[in-house]
């Protein structure tokens, strides 16, 4: 099959702007923060553009795209062997395929980061994505999408499952594994900067455009669909966020508003090319209200998931995931069609996604835990990451 | 000699360095600072979880004067920061003893180098 | 009509272009405030991408480009109704259009704010956007582009009218209906971080050719004209706001830079795709000094324009509409051609619309003044906007 | 021969994610300098889209692609003279054609800056750049790709020499020319903000993608392949740099990451089309090592490199161009394939360039030196530029 | 009347403050600070350029209290400021004679102002 | 004891602080400030309207030091901090008493502490 000249354009301008949601997600993160742990916080987003990118090309595409068996690919591909200028991949070619699902590679691990911000020991948070990256993001993507066993069932627009339930619940994993930051609950931990969340959340949505709109791999009705969705479902889990927010404490907060939306765009990501803007909207509403109590939950329970990694791509994935298999109508059919097989393959994929992530990241951790160390000292936590890991400092007078 | 600290709204800065510049006091510094006081704070909440935050934004002033200067000092410090007729959160003025003090590009010492 | 894979590419990677200026503008006017006031003014844009975006699909686009009147639409598309997967727009999906058209209808209120940063209720500024898009942007924009009064006959190739002028005009109707900030003229209020206005105006020019260059609608050489035309008139209109300000001020600022920037964006855009590369610098050397001296009226008038949204939109987007009727000789003839009569429909456009959008704007806010109120206390004035109304702070030790 | 409008949305898109690099390239330099030189600094990219623009439109163009002769064009499309909607440059419009190459113009010159900061009369800066504009830029430009005798000679994908290794040795000439900024080596000298310069990375990588992957000008097999190498390069330089850095000094900095991200970017520049993938990692691998020592260079030689634009792109561009000559595999042969005269032109292309920049930088800044200045007071250098140059500081209370 | 001026880690502001309450203390000056101390500090690295930096960030608490408060006031910020059993870099307390107060809204002096 | 509050130039910081550790005195504490003062200020437009701006960004040192160590404190921030033969806005130093300190990870005090 020929390449069509204007998919080819649609899916590497989509893979340039999700690569622009790392630095989005930098930011997201780093204004959150408190100003001793920014640079430390924006590393785990770019140093996994580093990390990740590389470990992609020379295997992580192979074990995830690879022909292999149903749980995952073979080495075939490995230093992208095999693939020269001419390549093809559907309609595009395929260095341009490689590299769209090289940034779905490289951001879903450092979706995690946010659960460990402060606490993790730079070599060990490399260590740590790496790892991840090949042992739970490429199988979970050869099954998704790579010809493994729920290819084809389960479906995940642009990885509602892959990415954010993946990442997600190993959030969970990990910062229960690892635990509080020092002076959790007792000190006040604010963000130091909020401009600098409002500047991620502006990139993040617009990066987010390439991940959903771009998942359609072409230029067509499809990729239009997801774009309205991935417009309006973040808009409609802002107001809902906010709107939860304003009733029960009586503040409409930028930073609540900036979750919501974030909220809003984990949600529909599974669903963006199978629902209708309206059903986006619903969804988008759900995701607001459901993320908000989620993150509440934190309050109440005392876990430290620091900026909300589990309780905004942890359950806004599962939720958007499962409410993919209830409203889907384009294309596929949902629980709303009557179709409440797809809903039970969706609750299905799910589930065995966070058993599989959760049992591995813990045995990752453990690993590096009795190995390189994974949790840095009470007294390095203290002065702060930015100067025991890295050796600088964010701002100078 | 004094060293008088004051503690002011943000907002009121250019007010109260017209007043002392009427009295010819033009030397002073000015840093940031927050405060907590009688001024009542503000709820903050960071999704979801809430905060009583009393943490206000002030300005710091920080004005070395020769004793007869401070009198005026103090009441053009007063009037350029008082809102109105005096709202609570205007500010305080400190007034500390200063033993000495130098001017390090001519190394005059006491009450010239001021 | 079949749709054309390339332009809706075009339209799509251009939309989201245009949401991307949102951040952009929350970042440009962020920085002029006070820090106290940074985030309300931010959620002035953040906002919109809220409740602007669910209302445009909800009932907003409808009443623009639904068939209707000579006045405004009707509501056979709202939730979008009638709008499925295959519908088409001209050579693109109807989905493709509505979210284009909606990214316009997302930024045009929220460029108001910057009219009454530091002063007005929360809540009363959403509510004032949401009546203002029905009541005043939808039924311009179906004047003009939906099918009205004006369609085919006023040119405005990217909404000098109806975005800017409207925008603009109405601006300066808010603002002497609510008054100045407290201390206004007394008290210096200088922008508290410039580096943030130069990044909103580097986001902005960036978006602007989506906005510019993507309402040709289609991948062709109007879009590539609207483009050249979006890079050199801000080029020529910074220059010359620089020069105006050197000679006058013995210094340029990188402020003012910037706002000559955006006045050059603001001219060009009705005249965009009909215009000629050398005819828009000239427009942009002429907005560059326009916009300069509107500026420095609010100095000698003494009104509270806060961040200038009146002095550039207002004026500029009159300036453009006028300058459109002028020098327009690419498909379309003004007056430098010999077609005065143009002009004189250009003019009339913006009278038009200045009357009506001011008269409404005038209604809105007296209405929500004797409801809801629209402008916080003397009190929360000072403590600023961002603690009262929004319950946090930006900046956190 | 007809347009191609996926053509046509490749190159308008990839124009405008180059100009977004000079906000990248401002915030990026600005973290690095002191607090009272930011605006300063970001001047120094944001004038060049404003005096860059205007003289590429009105003699640049036509300088550079203008027919002309072996040295340079001529003035034939001196104010785009005979140029109109339908003239066609390829497969694009050449007002398309314009913007793109227009882009190039624009952010070489600006470049430059980083050599000069905290130091150069913001008069002097202007027009240093916009003689440098002609009398550098343009004749080289010509030469490699504007029908001058280099064209077709020398392999430089998307301006390897013409961009990096011009503005990098004229950065060097420059600044060995203008001295060292008051109390370098004395007093310290640390980057105010890192996360701005952690923010332009993020740009610069972003806009590099049209950079690079748009220099094709086609919607083709060959930007995919620019795409993906300028997405692993920059990874693996990032990498190498942190790994020399880390070993080296025992911490792996933020700064220093986002430095060998660039050095990756400025490597991989002229080979992106020419290299496979793999290849385009042992470039960056060799990058973030050579371009480290080259920084390490200036602590030993003691010249003022202020912010590493030598370092970077002068010694980063000079290894991609020799580099090419080694890895060219695909539409060209290397050193690898046996091919040595492809070397050999490589260097000799680099040499001339170098000569021809160094003479012009140096004739330019002693003219200026002699006419106008060049260089502020010691003291307007203490007081900082901000307030000396511009009248205005970025950050206020 | 004395002048109380703390350098203590910023991330035991909280916890100071918590304490000041409690012995009610309720007015205070918090300001951004950074120190050179006993507490070892850092290598920094920039771009291939070490530099050993021992600046740490700190909090300055400035507390003005009447002579009766002094001894709670600093009781109070060296429990809430300690790390467990002390740790270098925890912080010091300085005591400066404090000669008058004027509390701006209502003009009060002294004691009372305080 | 005393209390030395010294306002310099912000590129200063490093002479004045290895001056400093040449007399051995290693402790100290740094802010952000901004001054007013006999050094003139420059213009500053904003958005065409002028503003006659005389705050320059300003180098805030504070010294606990024991009165032996005073002399040699204020000599080696006079060395560092001048500006050649000394310029206007090179800054100034102020001496306060001190009446106590207290170093909250020991609990010491008094001279001992500082
Ligand atoms: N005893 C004090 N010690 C230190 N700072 C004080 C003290 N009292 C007040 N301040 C400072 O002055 C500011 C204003 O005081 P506040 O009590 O709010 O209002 P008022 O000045 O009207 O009494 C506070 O935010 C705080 O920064
Ligand atoms: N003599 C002093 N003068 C001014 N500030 C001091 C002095 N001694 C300590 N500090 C401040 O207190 C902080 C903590 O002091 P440090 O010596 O690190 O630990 P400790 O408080 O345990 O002695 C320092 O970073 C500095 O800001
Ligand atoms: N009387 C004073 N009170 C407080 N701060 C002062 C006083 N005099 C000078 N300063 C501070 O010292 C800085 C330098 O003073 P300035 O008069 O400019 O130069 P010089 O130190 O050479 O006299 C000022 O910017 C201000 O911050």
């Amino acid at each position: 099959m020929a390449i069509v000249a204007a998919d080819l354009v649609w899916v590497l301008i989509s893979s340039a702007l999700i690569l622009f949601m790392l630095p989005g997600l930098a930011f997201f993160y780093g204004g959150m923060v408190r100003r001793k742990n920014v640079l430390s916080s924006m590393m785990h987003s770019f140093v996994a553009m580093g990390v990740m990118t590389i470990e992609w090309v020379v295997i992580g595409y192979s074990l995830a795209f690879g022909t292999g068996n149903w749980f995952i690919g073979d080495l075939e591909h490995a230093f992208l062997r095999g693939i020269d200028l001419y390549s093809v991949s559907g309609t595009i070619p395929t260095y341009a395929f490689v590299v769209f699902q090289g940034m779905f590679a490289v951001i879903t691990p450092a979706l995690i980061s946010g659960a460990i911000v402060g606490r993790a020991k730079f070599s060990s948070y490399i260590a740590f994505i790496a790892l991840w990256g090949l042992i739970v993001y490429a199988p979970v993507c050869h099954w998704v999408w790579g010809g493994g066993f729920l290819t084809g069932e389960a479906l995940d627009f642009a990885g509602g499952t892959v990415v954010h339930v993946t990442s997600g619940i190993s959030s969970l994993a990990i910062l229960v594994f690892l635990g509080k930051r020092k002076g959790y609950g007792i000190d006040s931990i604010k963000p130091h900067n909020v401009t600098l969340t409002l500047l991620g959340t502006g990139l993040l949505w617009f990066g987010w455009f390439g991940f959903n709109a771009g998942s359609s791999l072409a230029a067509n009705e499809v990729a239009s669909l997801a774009f309205i969705t991935t417009f309006v479902a973040p808009a409609a889990a802002g107001l809902s966020w906010m709107a939860i927010e304003w009733m029960s404490t009586g503040k409409p907060t930028a930073l609540g508003f900036a979750t919501g939306i974030l909220a809003g765009l984990v949600v529909i990501t599974p669903a963006a090319g199978f629902v209708t803007p309206m059903a986006a909207i619903v969804m988008g509403l759900i995701a607001g209200v459901i993320c908000y109590k989620a993150v509440m939950l934190k309050g109440k329970l005392g876990y430290d998931d620091s900026l909300d990694a589990f309780g905004v791509h942890g359950v806004g994935g599962i939720t958007g995931a499962i409410l993919t298999g209830v409203f889907a109508s384009v294309g596929a059919t949902g629980l709303l069609l009557g179709d409440s097989h797809q809903l039970f393959i969706q609750v299905e994929g799910v589930i065995i996604t966070i058993v599989y992530a959760v049992v591995c990241t813990l045995i990752i951790g453990f690993v590096l835990q009795k190995t390189i160390g994974f949790k840095v000292s009470e007294s390095e936590e203290n002065i702060g990451l930015d100067k025991t890991q890295h050796g600088e400092s964010a701002y100078n007078i | 000699m004094k060293y008088v600290i004051a503690i002011i709204r943000p907002e009121r800065l250019e007010s109260v360095k017209r007043e002392l510049q009427k009295v010819e006091v033009n030397r002073l510094t000015v840093s940031a600072a927050s405060g907590y006081g009688a001024q009542k704070g503000h709820l903050e909440v960071y999704r979801a979880l809430e905060l009583e935050v009393n943490l206000l934004e002030k300005i710091r002033l920080d004005i070395a004067v020769n004793d007869n200067f401070l009198e005026p000092t103090i009441a053009a410090i007063q009037k350029g920061a008082k809102t109105n007729s005096g709202h609570i959160g205007d500010g305080k003025i400190f007034v500390l003893p200063l033993e000495d003090v130098i001017r390090i590009s001519t190394g005059e010492t006491g009450s010239d180098a001021i």
